[in-house]
């Protein structure tokens, strides 16, 4: 089974993090792991996505995919591409705090996360990508929470270790903040705890 | 083996370390920088030396000198740096020097510079495109070690595409035939021994007066059909039976092996074929394929540059198409929509005629 | 309450504003200060309090050219709180 | 965000609109020679500071309508498409000769080139000194933030000592990375050199001189006297890894200390770098001595 | 029409002359030295302007700038020099500039060089290859003309040989057809107006925000479809009723057409053919010619580089044999043995089985 | 010919054969280090003499077997296949950035260049700029004759005014061609530079004082203070259109009133080329004042 | 009619300038001419040659001739590949004061001129070249000797303009110091004066 | 008739000399001329006189490394024509 999850935001919301954070998680639980992240220049502020494939068996699959599974979208600024890409019934969880417009909730199973909201709550704004990432682990079972945490206090730079703690306590909160297991990315006993 | 999640620029650096690099020079530009910062960091934990040098020129003269001495050591850098390394490029190989170049391009359109060049002369380089992360660390190896073996330099085509995928990888130093001493290298100890060496790009001989252009030249061309017929290497799925061939590299070759594997399980007669060596390019091999399809088609994300290998290769034995095109994103990074798998099953499919 | 003199005011492109604060420092009364509010993009941007002199330095320190300076013919004056609170120049 | 206590009882008054009291426009959004305001980099950048002033001198002067620019590859090349001058894009470090070229085929036009110092000090360091050492008439200007900002801040050659950059996350360190070069001073002595001279848009008043320089500089190649240069100081929050709002301090006290600004040579007269630095060292302590 | 005795490089730069060139910028190496000291002598005696560049790099930056003015400029240099060159002669394409490159080499082994470059990316150049110095004194003028028509750069490709050769020449001005206004050109003039110019290499339009590389990169590669259409020339002497043909270019070329004639007057059914453009390589015509023939011998001064062209028009239709080889004088000037009408003789009589 | 009449009279003395009496041989035809003494350079070019000096000091500083020497492009690169150390052949101009990966990768051996003006000035000066401000442990050795000798006598940046060369017939003329470069001046200030001196072959006793120059950069770089430079003025008497006995005071009187001899750094001491020749001239103005 | 002439000896000889001359002359008496001028790097004293192509019709052969009709040699040096190129009884005219060394006679016909001496007597050593080109003049009409003279004088450069005299004293010499049309380059009318 | 006394002797390899004169003025002593003779590549090439002091001088100015260098251990003296012939140095 490949679990294909693109992931979208704006240059500085931790979308990169964020993937690598869900990518390194699988990896830890034995899962095949393809991840691409694609940012434009250096200058803060512009689009910036990422690609990621979760497996159980060898990947063959290339990096960039043209039809996933879910998705995780922090703006809805970059909406319409990835909606575009989106198989009937993907999942997706959006950053509730910051969407705006329209979303085809007929062909997605959607959960809004208030993500930017219980980041701040937790100790800082820019915790919003983690909140969304333990969302959506929440809901699809695709990697535990304690998987994420491991995952990023291994990633999170030496010269940022003071972000450890909001980071952790978003993940966990996100994780929390939406309906356990509702929308499976594994078939029954694969199931994370 | 543990496995760890890396990005292609990391697994490459790693691949690199434990091959015994121990020298790396280079100059940022996008998708080459992501590979020379993870150098610049973990190279001097390792014992080695980077340098952030001030100009690609400049980089791979580093790079030159620190062959010279006899360590294994890369340079590389995309489009543009590579096309200002092009004297060194040249002469380099005429110096015979085991350089590993990494050519991160922004997309396939440096297919035509990484196999011809714009140096001067009559030269070659072996240009080895791996298809994702694992084969990029496997081919990195290889590359230092074919460097050694020819004492020429080789490159490793890459792109933005394998420079930002990160997948689970193992690296372990791999295991390869045994190679020649480096007599040739300068340690400095030979001053006043008559025996002093001369590591130089036109055919001096130390004590001889002159040089003969000719006969050195001569000898390097008879190398390189060498390495031509013994280094040659690709990949074929579905060739025996197929009516179509569609033949691509490096990152875009996966896209067109899973567009094909999903064609035969729909029941098309489709094969697909990869050069692996770009230079030395398996004209044989695909020859002798081509003997039994009724077209091959070409998919490239360019203007057209395989597409002269493989119509060299196939010589009018079957029609040649181009089924690629120029494909790019807006920051011309080369990260364009043609890398889209139903894209690429569509240009597949239209060709099925 | 008490008045303070202004012998300009400026226009502010707030929608272009990315935030960095530069204008802030560079105001010599320092009658700018950053809003709670966010713009669209999402960055707070500059307020103006009473006391504009005019004299264009936010206008040169602004990377995102959202700054118009204008010197009124007669100065104007604004009724504000206690004028400690201002928290002017530190002379 | 600033130190000062936010003040919310002061009123806050509208500045959506042209004031309605009769009053005199001082300055405009943008300058005239800008197509638009709008542009990608990043908050805090220093870069459109050194550009707005350029163009406003290039206009002031009077030689909007005979002027060429020559631009470098960096974040300001952004600004290619939205100045308003004739323009040619070189490439990286090729912008001096390009001007050159151009120069010599239209003699009584002004020819500058906007550069960043990973273009000039790095990728076309002989470009600039044999373009000056020849003595061109162009006038080249060099946006100094001591990092390539547009590849993600890595070090230059003219990064500082203990300046943190995306490859010298600890400083630089002299031993491992070497020493900052002066262009300024590299480029003042030379025999085709007029004018040279290090400026800074780290505050209002520094963007006044800067402006000045500029001025005396395309005077400088009006008058055909020979080569001009004017090295601009400009904040790069993004690649030093500084808060965007530290960006002007740290740019004043610590690539300042260095590339300290002031002229460095103007027609006969000429300085270095050190000259300024301990003018300026005497300068404060002067200042601090008791006015008695 | 008054004929003057000229080497090679004095012709070249009168005819450069007669067509208008006002700017040359270069740096010295032989074979292109002489050039260069021709240029710097006559080019400020005429109003135009010859900068001793202090490097090639320099010399095509200076010479982009002046080309970005709309005067005719050139530039040039041998194999190493024009290595240097790459990135520039690849983004002058892109900038579309019309700029003349004298290309200069030692011998023929820069045949892949001048063809295909080693700049990055989707690019072509014309490569004009004269046979002999009245041809050279024709192309520079042809050079100048086709850059502007097409703006994009233009090779002259010449050899020592060429550059010391003296013939009784006249030059004056050829005429061609009107060519359009240059109001790309950047004067100076337009600032503030709105509509202010911007010669640049990456697709940027002035006023707009951002680049659209894919859209510029198809828009390049369909003026390059049409240069390919239009702008083919070769000579061919002796091809309907040959059974071997002999394939040659440049200052080789003189020899390969003597020795054919003089086989064929000796009743050998030889024919001789030379592609004038190597850039665009007359593909159609050649597989045309190459339909009739038994065998295509290819005679070139390297290891096989143009052969590589052949080839690709004559598509396996008949064999093609190499007949040449690396040759090369002590110095490495490019003056080798193979220049020898009676090796050139014996080495096409070899193949007439 | 020499002006000197010629002495028909006096007895001509045997010189092919070593002495019959006992006599101490003190110096050979060629030094240790060099292969054979055949060369193609020619008649009366300086660019032996400062090789021969280099390798003698390389020899008698007891390096010969932990040296590695990296060669540039221009008429000395004939003596890469005679000099009998280690050696890498650059291509023009980059022979810096080679000899800095050499030594990075063997930092235990002593490494030079040798470059030409042409080289080190023209085709490679950013490298040896950006080799001295990153402080390498190496030493620059070039040869300024002020023309590219190889291709026939050409400018380079540091043609003096003045000169004579292939293409400036009358005389450099810095209205036209601009100005040479100094290029000892622009390394020597530099951060990582730790030696630097200009010396010359034009007479036996300058051939003594380069001597000490060479053994003073290679004893700079054998304790690890930083780059060192020694820039040797040489005769070309082919480039610059001068009878070849006129070579050498052409040089000293030409070349070297512009490019004057001397020491320019040597670790913390600076000057610069304009002071050394300001203390010449008042050394001259001393040596004619009357003893009294 | 094409004659293809051959010219050698050491750099700095003059044997450039004298193949120039000759080419000039023919210019200027209405022939076709190709003339190729080959000389190793700058420094004084390497081997210099050069080829030189006189017709009376368009030239077709190459600049670089395998046969040669006719051949000047300033020094023995490089006589033997000289030689190999010579046609049956090639006309050759050789500096004998430098030459040494045996010359097949039987197979050319071998002018011997004194040209160091008569360059000598006539001013300076350096014109040597300018005798040789003289005296084959002289044996073979392929140019007359006031041609010579008029080529010489427009080829020297401005600053060598004291050389002309002594030149064209040796041109003249040279041209009578061998037995006039020994070696005819044309037939019958078309001999120059 | 006089002598003179030779504190140091030389040896040339006159085939190697391509006549460049530079160590004819480079001699202290001035005891080096060039000679009327041409070798083999046709140069002129120094002659000894009497007088040389084995200083070497000659020796570090020839490009084409045509000396070796010889101090006697005990000066020889030449016997030569009137001293004032030599044109020796100009002290
Ligand atoms: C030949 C070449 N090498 C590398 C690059 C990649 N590159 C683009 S911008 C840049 C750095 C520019 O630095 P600077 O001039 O200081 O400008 P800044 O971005 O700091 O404004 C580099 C290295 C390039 N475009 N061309
Ligand atoms: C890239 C390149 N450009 C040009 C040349 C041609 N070239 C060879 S030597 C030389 C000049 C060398 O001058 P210099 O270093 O001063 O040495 P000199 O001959 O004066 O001793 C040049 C331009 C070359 N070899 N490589
Ligand atoms: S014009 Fe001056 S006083 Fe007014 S807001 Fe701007 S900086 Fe402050
Ligand atoms: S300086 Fe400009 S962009 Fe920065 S906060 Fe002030 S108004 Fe906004
Ligand atoms: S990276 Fe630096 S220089 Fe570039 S736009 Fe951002 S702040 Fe400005
Ligand atoms: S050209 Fe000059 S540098 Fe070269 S060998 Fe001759 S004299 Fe020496
Ligand atoms: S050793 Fe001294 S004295 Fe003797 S010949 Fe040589 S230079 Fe003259
Ligand atoms: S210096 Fe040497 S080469 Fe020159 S004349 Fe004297 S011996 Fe001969
Ligand atoms: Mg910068
Ligand atoms: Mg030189």
């Amino acid at each position: 089974m490949e679990r294909e999850i693109l992931l979208t935001g704006i240059g500085g919301q931790g979308v990169q993090l964020g993937s690598s954070i869900l990518a390194r998680a699988a990896v830890l639980e034995g899962r095949q792991v393809m991840l691409f992240g694609s940012y434009g220049g250096t200058m803060r502020g512009g689009p910036t996505d990422s690609t990621l494939v979760v497996a159980d068996a060898p990947i063959a699959s290339p990096p960039i995919v043209s039809r996933a599974w879910g998705a995780l979208a922090m703006h809805h600024a970059f909406w319409a591409p990835l909606r575009a890409k989106l198989r009937p019934g993907a999942v997706v969880a959006l950053n509730a705090s910051l969407f705006e417009g329209e979303v085809d909730r007929d062909a997605c199973r959607v959960f809004d996360v208030p993500a930017t909201e219980i980041a701040t709550q937790q100790g800082s704004v820019l915790a919003a990508a983690m909140v969304l990432v333990g969302a959506f682990a929440g809901v699809t079972g695709l990697v535990g929470v304690d998987s994420l945490v491991e995952a990023m206090r291994a990633l999170v730079p030496a010269y940022r270790v003071q972000h450890l703690d909001w980071n952790e306590r978003a993940l966990r909160a996100g994780f929390d903040a939406v309906p356990r297991g509702a929308a499976p990315a594994w078939s029954g006993e694969e199931q994370a705890a | 083996m543990t496995r760890t999640l890396m990005e292609g620029s990391s697994a490459i650096t790693e691949a690199a370390i434990a091959a015994g690099c121990r020298f790396f020079a280079g100059y940022p530009m996008t998708p080459f920088t992501e590979l020379l910062e993870s150098f610049a960091r973990r190279l001097p934990e390792s014992g080695g030396v980077c340098i952030n040098a001030e100009s690609e020129l400049e980089a791979v003269g580093m790079a030159w000198g620190a062959a010279a001495t006899g360590a294994r050591a890369a340079t590389g850098s995309t489009g543009q740096g590579l096309a200002l390394m092009q004297e060194s490029l040249s002469e380099l190989t005429r110096a015979e020097l085991p350089l590993v170049i990494f050519h991160m391009a922004r997309g396939q359109s440096d297919y035509t510079q990484a196999t011809r060049g714009g140096g001067h002369g009559d030269y070659h380089h072996v240009v080895l495109a791996p298809i994702d992360v694992h084969e990029a660390v496997e081919h990195t190896q290889l590359a230092f070690h074919l460097a050694d073996r020819w004492r020429n330099p080789v490159h490793l085509y890459g792109d933005f595409l394998l420079a930002h995928t990160s997948e689970a990888v193992s690296i372990e130093a791999a295991e390869f035939e045994p190679l020649p001493e480096k007599d040739w290298a300068v340690d400095g100890t030979l001053g006043g021994s008559g025996r002093s060496r001369n590591v130089n790009p036109i055919g001096m001989t130390k004590g001889a007066k002159g040089i003969e252009p000719e006969s050195f030249w001569k000898r390097l061309q008879a190398k390189h059909d060498q390495i031509a017929r013994e280094e040659v290497r690709f990949e074929a799925e579905f060739t025996e039976d197929a009516e179509l061939l569609v033949v691509a590299f490096g990152s875009l070759a996966r896209f067109a092996r899973y567009a094909v594997r999903e064609l035969r399980r729909a029941g098309v007669r489709v094969g697909y074929w990869r050069p692996i060596t770009l230079w030395p390019f398996p004209t044989e091999a695909l020859a002798e394929v081509a003997e039994g399809v009724e077209r091959v088609a070409v998919l490239e994300q360019n203007a057209g540059q395989m597409i002269d290998d493989v119509r060299l290769s196939v010589l009018g034995r079957s029609p040649v198409v181009p089924i690629g095109e120029i494909s790019s994103d807006e920051a011309g990074f080369g990260i364009g929509p043609i890398f889209d798998l139903e894209d690429v099953r569509r240009r597949i499919q239209e060709v099925c005629t | 309450m008490s008045t303070v003199e202004a012998r300009g005011t400026i226009t502010i492109a707030v929608e272009r504003c990315k935030g960095c604060e530069l204008c802030i420092p560079a105001c010599p009364p320092r009658v700018l200060r950053m809003s709670a509010d966010h713009n669209e993009t999402g960055y707070a941007y500059p307020e103006l309090l009473p006391g504009c002199t005019g004299c264009g330095a936010c206008l040169l320190v602004c990377p995102d050219f959202c700054f118009e300076v204008y010197q009124y013919e007669t100065p104007i004056l604004h009724e504000v709180g206690a004028i400690g609170d201002l928290g002017g120049p530190e002379s | 965000m600033s130190d000062r206590p936010v003040l919310p009882e002061l009123p806050t008054l509208p500045t959506d609109a042209p004031p309605s009291e009769p009053a005199r426009q001082l300055g405009h959004f943008r300058p005239r020679l800008l197509l638009h305001e709008d542009h990608d980099l990043c908050p805090g950048c220093g870069e459109p500071l050194a550009i707005r002033t350029l163009l406003e001198v290039i206009d002031e002067m009077g030689e909007a309508e005979n002027t060429i620019g020559v631009v470098g590859i960096g974040c300001y090349t952004a600004f290619t498409s939205t100045m308003d001058v004739d323009l040619v894009q070189a490439l990286h470090g090729r912008a001096p000769s390009v001007a050159t070229g151009a120069k010599r085929m239209r003699p009584e036009t002004i020819v500058f080139t906007l550069q960043g110092d990973g273009d000039m000090v790095n990728e076309g360091l002989q470009e600039v000194l044999h373009t000056a050492a020849r003595g061109e008439s162009v006038t080249c200007v060099m946006l100094n933030n001591g990092v390539f900002g547009e590849t993600g801040g890595h070090m230059t050659a003219t990064t500082v000592l203990g300046q943190r950059t995306k490859n010298s996350l600890e400083g630089r360190d002299a031993g491992y990375h070497g020493y900052p070069i002066l262009i300024a001073d590299l480029l003042a002595p030379l025999g085709g050199t007029a004018y040279a001279a290090r400026g800074s848009v780290h505050d209002a008043p520094a963007v006044g001189r800067t402006k000045n320089m500029l001025r005396r500089a395309l005077e400088t190649q009006r008058r055909g006297d020979g080569f001009s240069f004017v090295e601009i100081l400009t904040m790069c929050p993004t690649g030093w890894f500084v808060p965007t709002a530290e960006g002007p301090g740290y740019l004043n006290s610590v690539l300042g200390a260095v590339h300290a600004t002031g002229e460095l040579r103007n027609a006969e007269r000429l300085v270095t770098t050190a000259e300024l630095l301990q003018a300026a060292k005497d300068d404060a302590g002067r200042r601090e001595e008791p006015l008695s």
